[in-house]
Protein backbone atom coordinates (compact mmCIF):
# COMPACT_ATOMS: atom_id res chain seq x y z
CA UNK A 1 0.00 0.00 0.00
CA UNK A 2 1.57 3.43 -0.97
CA UNK A 3 -0.08 6.88 -0.96
CA UNK A 4 0.81 10.61 -0.37
CA UNK A 5 -0.66 12.54 2.49
CA UNK A 6 -1.77 15.62 2.05
CA UNK A 7 -1.53 16.12 5.82
CA UNK A 8 -0.29 14.69 8.74
CA UNK A 9 -1.07 11.17 9.55
CA UNK A 10 -0.75 8.79 12.26
CA UNK A 11 1.62 5.51 12.30
CA UNK A 12 -0.47 3.06 14.31
CA UNK A 13 -3.56 2.61 12.28
CA UNK A 14 -0.73 1.99 9.46
CA UNK A 15 1.22 -1.14 11.51
CA UNK A 16 -2.06 -2.25 12.34
CA UNK A 17 -2.74 -2.96 9.10
CA UNK A 18 0.32 -5.11 8.69
CA UNK A 19 -0.14 -6.98 11.82
CA UNK A 20 0.20 -10.65 10.86
CA UNK A 21 0.60 -14.03 13.51
CA UNK A 22 3.54 -14.91 11.27
CA UNK A 23 5.40 -11.54 11.62
CA UNK A 24 8.40 -12.08 13.78
CA UNK A 25 9.80 -8.80 12.78
CA UNK A 26 8.32 -5.45 11.82
CA UNK A 27 10.93 -2.50 10.46
CA UNK A 28 9.51 1.27 10.53
CA UNK A 29 11.51 3.87 8.67
CA UNK A 30 10.49 7.51 9.37
CA UNK A 31 11.98 10.79 7.13
CA UNK A 32 12.07 13.82 9.26
CA UNK A 33 12.25 17.39 7.86
CA UNK A 34 15.80 18.25 9.59
CA UNK A 35 16.32 21.55 10.80
CA UNK A 36 19.54 22.36 8.57
CA UNK A 37 20.09 20.72 4.90
CA UNK A 38 24.00 21.52 3.55
CA UNK A 39 24.36 23.75 6.28
CA UNK A 40 21.86 26.02 5.88
CA UNK A 41 19.11 26.30 8.62
CA UNK A 42 15.52 25.38 6.94
CA UNK A 43 12.84 26.66 8.06
CA UNK A 44 9.78 24.89 5.92
CA UNK A 45 10.01 22.38 3.23
CA UNK A 46 7.33 22.01 0.55
CA UNK A 47 7.26 18.53 -1.21
CA UNK A 48 5.37 18.52 -4.29
CA UNK A 49 4.93 15.18 -6.56
CA UNK A 50 3.55 13.98 -9.51
CA UNK A 51 0.77 12.10 -7.89
CA UNK A 52 -0.27 9.74 -10.79
CA UNK A 53 2.89 8.53 -11.77
CA UNK A 54 4.01 8.23 -8.23
CA UNK A 55 1.41 6.38 -7.12
CA UNK A 56 2.57 3.19 -9.95
CA UNK A 57 6.59 3.74 -9.24
CA UNK A 58 6.00 3.41 -5.55
CA UNK A 59 3.31 0.50 -5.84
CA UNK A 60 6.36 -0.68 -8.52
CA UNK A 61 9.11 -0.61 -5.88
CA UNK A 62 6.96 -2.45 -2.75
CA UNK A 63 6.08 -5.03 -5.48
CA UNK A 64 9.55 -5.47 -6.14
CA UNK A 65 10.69 -5.24 -1.96
CA UNK A 66 8.03 -8.26 -1.58
CA UNK A 67 9.47 -10.51 -4.81
CA UNK A 68 13.44 -9.77 -3.87
CA UNK A 69 13.26 -9.83 0.06
CA UNK A 70 10.29 -12.63 0.65
CA UNK A 71 9.12 -10.14 2.78
CA UNK A 72 5.06 -10.36 4.61
CA UNK A 73 3.76 -6.86 3.41
CA UNK A 74 4.97 -3.41 3.33
CA UNK A 75 3.49 -0.04 3.15
CA UNK A 76 4.77 3.78 2.99
CA UNK A 77 3.02 6.83 2.86
CA UNK A 78 4.72 10.48 1.69
CA UNK A 79 4.07 13.78 2.26
CA UNK A 80 2.96 16.41 0.16
CA UNK A 81 2.20 20.22 0.56
CA UNK A 82 4.11 22.32 3.30
CA UNK A 83 6.06 20.64 6.16
CA UNK A 84 7.43 22.02 9.18
CA UNK A 85 11.17 20.80 11.09
CA UNK A 86 10.45 17.89 12.92
CA UNK A 87 7.40 17.03 10.88
CA UNK A 88 7.38 13.52 9.11
CA UNK A 89 7.94 13.19 5.52
CA UNK A 90 7.65 9.52 4.52
CA UNK A 91 6.82 6.37 6.79
CA UNK A 92 7.83 3.04 5.14
CA UNK A 93 6.83 -0.20 7.36
CA UNK A 94 7.53 -3.68 6.69
CA UNK A 95 6.97 -7.22 8.24
CA UNK A 96 8.53 -10.10 7.77
CA UNK A 97 8.83 -13.38 9.47
CA UNK A 98 12.35 -12.77 10.19
CA UNK A 99 14.44 -9.70 10.92
CA UNK A 100 17.06 -9.96 8.16
CA UNK A 101 14.49 -9.24 4.94
CA UNK A 102 12.49 -6.70 7.14
CA UNK A 103 16.15 -4.66 7.39
CA UNK A 104 16.57 -5.44 3.62
CA UNK A 105 13.19 -4.68 2.35
CA UNK A 106 12.92 -1.13 4.51
CA UNK A 107 16.44 -0.29 3.10
CA UNK A 108 15.12 -0.89 -0.48
CA UNK A 109 12.08 0.79 -0.41
CA UNK A 110 13.43 4.01 1.10
CA UNK A 111 16.23 4.07 -1.21
CA UNK A 112 14.03 3.63 -4.20
CA UNK A 113 11.60 6.23 -3.18
CA UNK A 114 13.94 8.91 -2.72
CA UNK A 115 15.85 7.73 -6.68
CA UNK A 116 12.58 7.16 -8.41
CA UNK A 117 9.57 8.51 -7.24
CA UNK A 118 8.59 12.10 -9.34
CA UNK A 119 8.59 14.20 -5.81
CA UNK A 120 10.26 18.16 -5.73
CA UNK A 121 11.29 19.12 -2.69
CA UNK A 122 11.83 23.11 -1.83
CA UNK A 123 13.23 24.43 1.11
CA UNK A 124 12.77 27.89 2.88
CA UNK A 125 15.81 28.85 4.45
CA UNK A 126 16.22 32.25 7.75
CA UNK A 127 16.46 34.93 6.01
CA UNK A 128 13.31 33.57 3.47
CA UNK A 129 15.31 31.98 0.11
CA UNK A 130 14.08 28.97 -0.68
CA UNK A 131 15.80 26.53 -3.40
CA UNK A 132 14.52 23.30 -5.23
CA UNK A 133 16.62 20.09 -3.58
CA UNK A 134 16.93 17.92 -6.35
CA UNK A 135 20.57 15.72 -6.45
CA UNK A 136 19.40 12.97 -6.23
CA UNK A 137 18.92 12.31 -10.15
CA UNK A 138 20.25 9.58 -12.60
CA UNK A 139 22.08 12.45 -13.85
CA UNK A 140 25.69 13.17 -12.94
CA UNK A 141 27.06 15.05 -9.95
CA UNK A 142 28.32 17.64 -12.33
CA UNK A 143 24.93 18.10 -14.21
CA UNK A 144 23.69 18.41 -10.24
CA UNK A 145 25.77 21.22 -9.28
CA UNK A 146 24.61 22.95 -12.01
CA UNK A 147 20.73 22.71 -11.78
CA UNK A 148 21.47 23.81 -7.91
CA UNK A 149 20.69 27.63 -8.34
CA UNK A 150 22.35 29.41 -4.79
CA UNK A 151 25.09 26.61 -4.43
CA UNK B 1 0.33 5.08 -36.38
CA UNK B 2 -1.94 8.54 -35.73
CA UNK B 3 1.18 10.98 -37.15
CA UNK B 4 1.18 8.81 -40.46
CA UNK B 5 -2.80 9.11 -40.74
CA UNK B 6 -2.51 12.61 -39.92
CA UNK B 7 0.38 13.78 -42.05
CA UNK B 8 -0.34 16.29 -44.65
CA UNK B 9 2.84 17.38 -45.57
CA UNK B 10 6.22 16.81 -43.95
CA UNK B 11 5.37 18.36 -40.18
CA UNK B 12 2.55 16.78 -38.39
CA UNK B 13 0.65 19.10 -36.03
CA UNK B 14 -0.63 17.81 -32.84
CA UNK B 15 -1.69 19.42 -29.89
CA UNK B 16 -0.46 17.88 -26.22
CA UNK B 17 -0.67 19.28 -22.94
CA UNK B 18 2.51 19.55 -20.85
CA UNK B 19 2.43 19.69 -17.07
CA UNK B 20 5.78 21.52 -15.38
CA UNK B 21 6.67 20.71 -11.68
CA UNK B 22 9.44 22.14 -8.93
CA UNK B 23 11.71 23.96 -11.55
CA UNK B 24 9.65 24.00 -14.35
CA UNK B 25 6.92 25.21 -12.77
CA UNK B 26 8.40 28.12 -11.37
CA UNK B 27 10.45 28.93 -14.52
CA UNK B 28 7.69 28.41 -16.58
CA UNK B 29 5.33 30.20 -14.05
CA UNK B 30 2.70 27.52 -15.20
CA UNK B 31 1.37 24.39 -13.85
CA UNK B 32 0.46 22.88 -17.16
CA UNK B 33 -0.25 24.67 -20.66
CA UNK B 34 -1.56 23.04 -23.96
CA UNK B 35 0.76 23.29 -26.53
CA UNK B 36 0.78 22.84 -30.59
CA UNK B 37 3.41 21.80 -31.80
CA UNK B 38 5.08 20.32 -34.79
CA UNK B 39 7.71 18.35 -32.69
CA UNK B 40 7.80 14.91 -33.57
CA UNK B 41 9.56 13.20 -30.38
CA UNK B 42 9.61 14.29 -26.56
CA UNK B 43 13.30 15.39 -27.32
CA UNK B 44 12.50 17.85 -29.81
CA UNK B 45 9.76 19.21 -28.09
CA UNK B 46 11.43 19.71 -24.74
CA UNK B 47 13.93 21.33 -27.08
CA UNK B 48 12.06 23.72 -28.48
CA UNK B 49 10.21 24.56 -24.90
CA UNK B 50 13.68 24.95 -23.34
CA UNK B 51 14.42 27.58 -26.00
CA UNK B 52 11.42 29.49 -25.52
CA UNK B 53 10.84 29.72 -22.18
CA UNK B 54 15.02 29.61 -21.25
CA UNK B 55 14.52 26.03 -18.93
CA UNK B 56 18.00 26.28 -17.21
CA UNK B 57 17.84 22.60 -16.73
CA UNK B 58 19.36 20.53 -20.07
CA UNK B 59 17.55 17.25 -21.28
CA UNK B 60 20.23 14.24 -19.66
CA UNK B 61 19.11 15.99 -16.53
CA UNK B 62 15.37 14.61 -16.93
CA UNK B 63 13.34 11.91 -17.39
CA UNK B 64 10.32 12.24 -19.14
CA UNK B 65 6.92 10.70 -19.34
CA UNK B 66 4.20 10.38 -21.51
CA UNK B 67 0.17 9.57 -20.13
CA UNK B 68 1.50 8.69 -16.86
CA UNK B 69 4.34 6.36 -18.10
CA UNK B 70 8.01 7.02 -17.83
CA UNK B 71 9.09 6.66 -21.51
CA UNK B 72 12.37 6.94 -23.84
CA UNK B 73 12.45 10.85 -25.05
CA UNK B 74 12.50 9.55 -28.75
CA UNK B 75 9.03 8.80 -28.48
CA UNK B 76 6.57 10.41 -30.77
CA UNK B 77 3.93 12.77 -29.51
CA UNK B 78 0.12 11.94 -30.76
CA UNK B 79 -2.60 14.78 -30.27
CA UNK B 80 -4.17 15.30 -27.11
CA UNK B 81 -1.08 13.71 -25.12
CA UNK B 82 -0.35 14.26 -22.10
CA UNK B 83 3.53 15.36 -21.46
CA UNK B 84 5.26 15.79 -18.33
CA UNK B 85 9.50 16.52 -17.49
CA UNK B 86 10.65 14.99 -14.92
CA UNK B 87 13.15 17.08 -13.47
CA UNK B 88 15.59 15.58 -10.36
CA UNK B 89 14.05 14.21 -7.74
CA UNK B 90 14.12 14.40 -4.07
CA UNK B 91 12.05 12.22 -2.46
CA UNK B 92 11.85 11.24 0.93
CA UNK C 1 18.30 3.91 27.29
CA UNK C 2 18.03 0.61 28.08
CA UNK C 3 15.14 -1.41 29.98
CA UNK C 4 13.41 -4.23 30.70
CA UNK C 5 10.03 -4.15 31.13
CA UNK C 6 7.70 -6.88 32.83
CA UNK C 7 4.68 -5.40 31.33
CA UNK C 8 3.53 -4.58 27.81
CA UNK C 9 4.79 -1.01 26.92
CA UNK C 10 3.60 1.66 24.53
CA UNK C 11 6.45 3.06 21.98
CA UNK C 12 5.39 6.51 21.40
CA UNK C 13 7.07 7.83 24.53
CA UNK C 14 9.53 6.07 23.65
CA UNK C 15 9.80 7.61 20.63
CA UNK C 16 8.99 10.97 21.89
CA UNK C 17 12.08 10.44 24.36
CA UNK C 18 14.72 10.55 21.31
CA UNK C 19 12.71 13.78 19.25
CA UNK C 20 15.41 16.44 18.26
CA UNK C 21 15.81 18.83 15.35
CA UNK C 22 18.73 17.49 14.24
CA UNK C 23 17.05 13.99 13.23
CA UNK C 24 16.54 13.29 9.89
CA UNK C 25 15.79 9.05 10.29
CA UNK C 26 14.31 7.39 12.57
CA UNK C 27 14.38 3.13 12.40
CA UNK C 28 12.49 1.21 14.72
CA UNK C 29 12.58 -2.36 15.33
CA UNK C 30 10.18 -4.28 16.70
CA UNK C 31 10.49 -8.03 17.26
CA UNK C 32 7.25 -9.54 17.78
CA UNK C 33 6.34 -13.56 19.27
CA UNK C 34 5.23 -14.96 15.60
CA UNK C 35 2.59 -18.19 15.94
CA UNK C 36 5.80 -20.77 14.69
CA UNK C 37 9.24 -21.15 15.33
CA UNK C 38 10.90 -24.33 13.64
CA UNK C 39 7.62 -26.13 13.03
CA UNK C 40 6.32 -25.91 15.54
CA UNK C 41 2.82 -23.77 16.49
CA UNK C 42 4.11 -21.34 19.13
CA UNK C 43 1.24 -20.78 21.85
CA UNK C 44 3.26 -18.46 24.74
CA UNK C 45 6.25 -17.49 24.83
CA UNK C 46 8.39 -16.72 28.79
CA UNK C 47 11.54 -14.45 28.64
CA UNK C 48 13.59 -14.61 31.46
CA UNK C 49 16.68 -12.45 31.99
CA UNK C 50 19.82 -12.04 34.40
CA UNK C 51 18.70 -8.62 34.95
CA UNK C 52 22.02 -6.52 36.40
CA UNK C 53 24.48 -8.22 34.04
CA UNK C 54 21.56 -7.49 30.89
CA UNK C 55 21.45 -4.13 31.92
CA UNK C 56 25.28 -3.15 31.72
CA UNK C 57 25.55 -5.35 28.36
CA UNK C 58 22.87 -3.73 26.82
CA UNK C 59 24.41 -0.02 27.74
CA UNK C 60 27.20 -1.01 26.49
CA UNK C 61 25.73 -1.98 22.96
CA UNK C 62 24.27 1.13 23.08
CA UNK C 63 27.33 3.12 23.52
CA UNK C 64 28.95 1.01 20.95
CA UNK C 65 26.73 1.60 18.57
CA UNK C 66 26.76 5.73 18.83
CA UNK C 67 30.44 5.26 19.25
CA UNK C 68 30.80 3.21 15.99
CA UNK C 69 27.60 4.99 14.11
CA UNK C 70 27.66 8.85 15.08
CA UNK C 71 24.10 8.60 15.76
CA UNK C 72 21.89 10.91 17.81
CA UNK C 73 20.29 8.67 20.33
CA UNK C 74 19.19 5.06 20.52
CA UNK C 75 17.04 2.78 23.13
CA UNK C 76 16.12 -0.77 23.21
CA UNK C 77 13.32 -2.06 25.68
CA UNK C 78 12.82 -5.85 26.04
CA UNK C 79 10.30 -7.56 27.65
CA UNK C 80 10.65 -10.10 30.27
CA UNK C 81 7.99 -12.62 31.59
CA UNK C 82 5.09 -14.58 29.78
CA UNK C 83 4.31 -13.34 25.98
CA UNK C 84 1.08 -14.02 23.68
CA UNK C 85 1.82 -14.51 20.06
CA UNK C 86 1.68 -11.40 18.35
CA UNK C 87 3.02 -9.61 21.79
CA UNK C 88 5.88 -7.12 20.84
CA UNK C 89 9.42 -9.24 22.74
CA UNK C 90 11.68 -6.15 21.88
CA UNK C 91 11.91 -2.26 20.13
CA UNK C 92 14.57 -0.84 19.36
CA UNK C 93 15.01 2.47 17.91
CA UNK C 94 17.62 4.85 16.40
CA UNK C 95 17.91 8.48 15.31
CA UNK C 96 20.58 10.07 13.54
CA UNK C 97 20.80 12.88 10.97
CA UNK C 98 21.02 10.83 8.01
CA UNK C 99 19.06 7.68 6.91
CA UNK C 100 22.19 5.07 6.31
CA UNK C 101 23.50 5.50 10.16
CA UNK C 102 20.56 4.74 11.57
CA UNK C 103 20.05 1.54 9.77
CA UNK C 104 23.25 0.28 10.35
CA UNK C 105 22.97 1.03 14.30
CA UNK C 106 19.80 -0.45 14.47
CA UNK C 107 20.74 -3.53 13.03
CA UNK C 108 23.86 -3.96 15.32
CA UNK C 109 21.72 -2.73 18.00
CA UNK C 110 19.18 -5.80 17.56
CA UNK C 111 21.80 -8.76 16.93
CA UNK C 112 24.24 -7.61 19.56
CA UNK C 113 20.87 -7.80 21.82
CA UNK C 114 20.27 -10.81 20.65
CA UNK C 115 23.61 -13.24 20.78
CA UNK C 116 25.13 -11.14 24.25
CA UNK C 117 21.87 -10.17 26.59
CA UNK C 118 21.98 -13.15 28.99
CA UNK C 119 17.79 -13.87 28.08
CA UNK C 120 16.09 -17.23 27.58
CA UNK C 121 12.92 -18.22 26.39
CA UNK C 122 11.35 -20.93 26.82
CA UNK C 123 8.82 -21.86 24.24
CA UNK C 124 4.77 -23.72 25.23
CA UNK C 125 4.12 -25.38 22.17
CA UNK C 126 0.28 -26.50 21.17
CA UNK C 127 -0.31 -29.57 22.93
CA UNK C 128 1.30 -28.54 26.00
CA UNK C 129 5.20 -29.24 25.33
CA UNK C 130 7.97 -26.91 25.87
CA UNK C 131 11.25 -25.92 25.34
CA UNK C 132 14.04 -23.40 26.48
CA UNK C 133 15.15 -22.20 23.02
CA UNK C 134 18.72 -21.50 23.05
CA UNK C 135 20.59 -21.73 19.37
CA UNK C 136 21.89 -17.97 19.80
CA UNK C 137 24.80 -18.56 21.79
CA UNK C 138 28.92 -18.36 20.71
CA UNK C 139 29.62 -21.58 21.36
CA UNK C 140 30.00 -24.09 18.09
CA UNK C 141 26.45 -24.56 16.13
CA UNK C 142 26.70 -29.07 16.77
CA UNK C 143 26.94 -27.89 20.60
CA UNK C 144 23.76 -25.80 19.72
CA UNK C 145 22.21 -28.85 18.52
CA UNK C 146 23.46 -30.50 21.87
CA UNK C 147 21.53 -28.22 23.45
CA UNK C 148 18.07 -28.44 22.02
CA UNK C 149 16.56 -31.47 24.38
CA UNK C 150 13.54 -31.70 21.40
CA UNK C 151 15.52 -31.38 18.15
CA UNK D 1 43.79 -12.58 48.60
CA UNK D 2 41.06 -13.52 51.16
CA UNK D 3 41.78 -17.10 49.83
CA UNK D 4 45.51 -16.67 50.74
CA UNK D 5 44.44 -15.24 53.88
CA UNK D 6 41.76 -17.79 54.92
CA UNK D 7 44.09 -20.91 53.83
CA UNK D 8 44.55 -23.94 56.21
CA UNK D 9 45.68 -26.58 54.13
CA UNK D 10 46.22 -27.24 50.82
CA UNK D 11 42.34 -26.60 49.70
CA UNK D 12 40.06 -23.59 50.82
CA UNK D 13 36.42 -23.49 51.73
CA UNK D 14 34.55 -20.69 50.11
CA UNK D 15 30.83 -19.72 50.13
CA UNK D 16 29.67 -18.74 46.98
CA UNK D 17 25.91 -17.81 45.81
CA UNK D 18 25.36 -19.70 42.52
CA UNK D 19 22.04 -18.31 40.38
CA UNK D 20 20.20 -20.30 38.07
CA UNK D 21 18.48 -19.02 34.93
CA UNK D 22 16.85 -20.75 32.51
CA UNK D 23 17.81 -24.77 31.64
CA UNK D 24 20.05 -24.63 34.23
CA UNK D 25 17.15 -23.94 36.95
CA UNK D 26 15.11 -25.93 35.72
CA UNK D 27 17.42 -28.69 36.12
CA UNK D 28 18.84 -27.64 39.67
CA UNK D 29 15.15 -27.35 40.74
CA UNK D 30 16.22 -23.88 42.64
CA UNK D 31 16.59 -20.42 41.63
CA UNK D 32 19.92 -19.43 43.63
CA UNK D 33 21.84 -21.54 46.38
CA UNK D 34 24.76 -20.86 48.64
CA UNK D 35 26.99 -23.47 47.86
CA UNK D 36 30.36 -24.26 50.23
CA UNK D 37 33.04 -25.89 48.01
CA UNK D 38 36.66 -25.95 47.63
CA UNK D 39 36.64 -25.13 43.81
CA UNK D 40 39.40 -23.07 43.30
CA UNK D 41 38.06 -21.89 40.14
CA UNK D 42 35.12 -20.99 38.48
CA UNK D 43 35.59 -23.79 35.88
CA UNK D 44 36.25 -26.24 38.69
CA UNK D 45 32.95 -25.04 40.39
CA UNK D 46 31.12 -25.35 36.96
CA UNK D 47 32.25 -29.43 37.36
CA UNK D 48 31.43 -30.13 40.70
CA UNK D 49 28.08 -28.85 40.03
CA UNK D 50 27.53 -30.36 36.59
CA UNK D 51 28.78 -33.78 38.01
CA UNK D 52 26.59 -33.42 41.76
CA UNK D 53 23.09 -32.44 39.57
CA UNK D 54 23.32 -33.22 36.02
CA UNK D 55 23.61 -30.33 34.36
CA UNK D 56 23.17 -30.88 30.59
CA UNK D 57 25.60 -27.77 28.81
CA UNK D 58 28.85 -28.44 28.77
CA UNK D 59 31.12 -26.01 29.62
CA UNK D 60 32.10 -24.63 26.76
CA UNK D 61 28.53 -24.42 25.72
CA UNK D 62 28.27 -21.66 29.05
CA UNK D 63 29.75 -18.33 29.71
CA UNK D 64 29.85 -17.30 33.33
CA UNK D 65 29.35 -14.01 35.40
CA UNK D 66 30.91 -13.21 38.91
CA UNK D 67 29.36 -10.11 41.16
CA UNK D 68 27.35 -9.61 37.81
CA UNK D 69 30.52 -8.97 35.21
CA UNK D 70 31.23 -11.54 32.50
CA UNK D 71 34.42 -13.37 33.55
CA UNK D 72 37.08 -15.96 32.55
CA UNK D 73 36.43 -19.49 33.70
CA UNK D 74 40.07 -19.64 35.31
CA UNK D 75 38.60 -16.73 37.77
CA UNK D 76 39.22 -17.65 41.74
CA UNK D 77 36.67 -17.61 44.40
CA UNK D 78 36.00 -15.48 46.85
CA UNK D 79 33.68 -15.76 49.72
CA UNK D 80 30.64 -14.54 49.04
CA UNK D 81 30.97 -14.11 45.60
CA UNK D 82 27.69 -14.40 43.57
CA UNK D 83 28.34 -16.74 40.60
CA UNK D 84 26.01 -17.12 37.09
CA UNK D 85 26.24 -19.96 34.70
CA UNK D 86 25.05 -18.36 31.38
CA UNK D 87 23.26 -21.34 28.83
CA UNK D 88 23.33 -20.21 25.78
CA UNK D 89 21.07 -17.07 25.21
CA UNK D 90 17.90 -16.21 23.19
CA UNK D 91 16.79 -12.71 23.45
CA UNK D 92 14.70 -10.82 21.05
Amino acid sequence: MFKFAAEKFEIDPLKKSLEDDRAGAVVCFEGIVRNRNEGKAVVTLEYEAYETLGQTEAENILDEAHTRFGILDALCVHRVGELKVGEMAVFVAVTSAHRHEAYLASRYIIDEIKTRLPIWKKETYEGGSSDWVNCQHLSSASACEASHGSK
Amino acid sequence: MEIAENRDAEKVNVTVTVRYFAILKDQRGLTSEKVSTEAATLSALYNDLAAAHGFSLKQNQLRVALNDKFVDWQEPLAEGAQVVFIPPVAGG
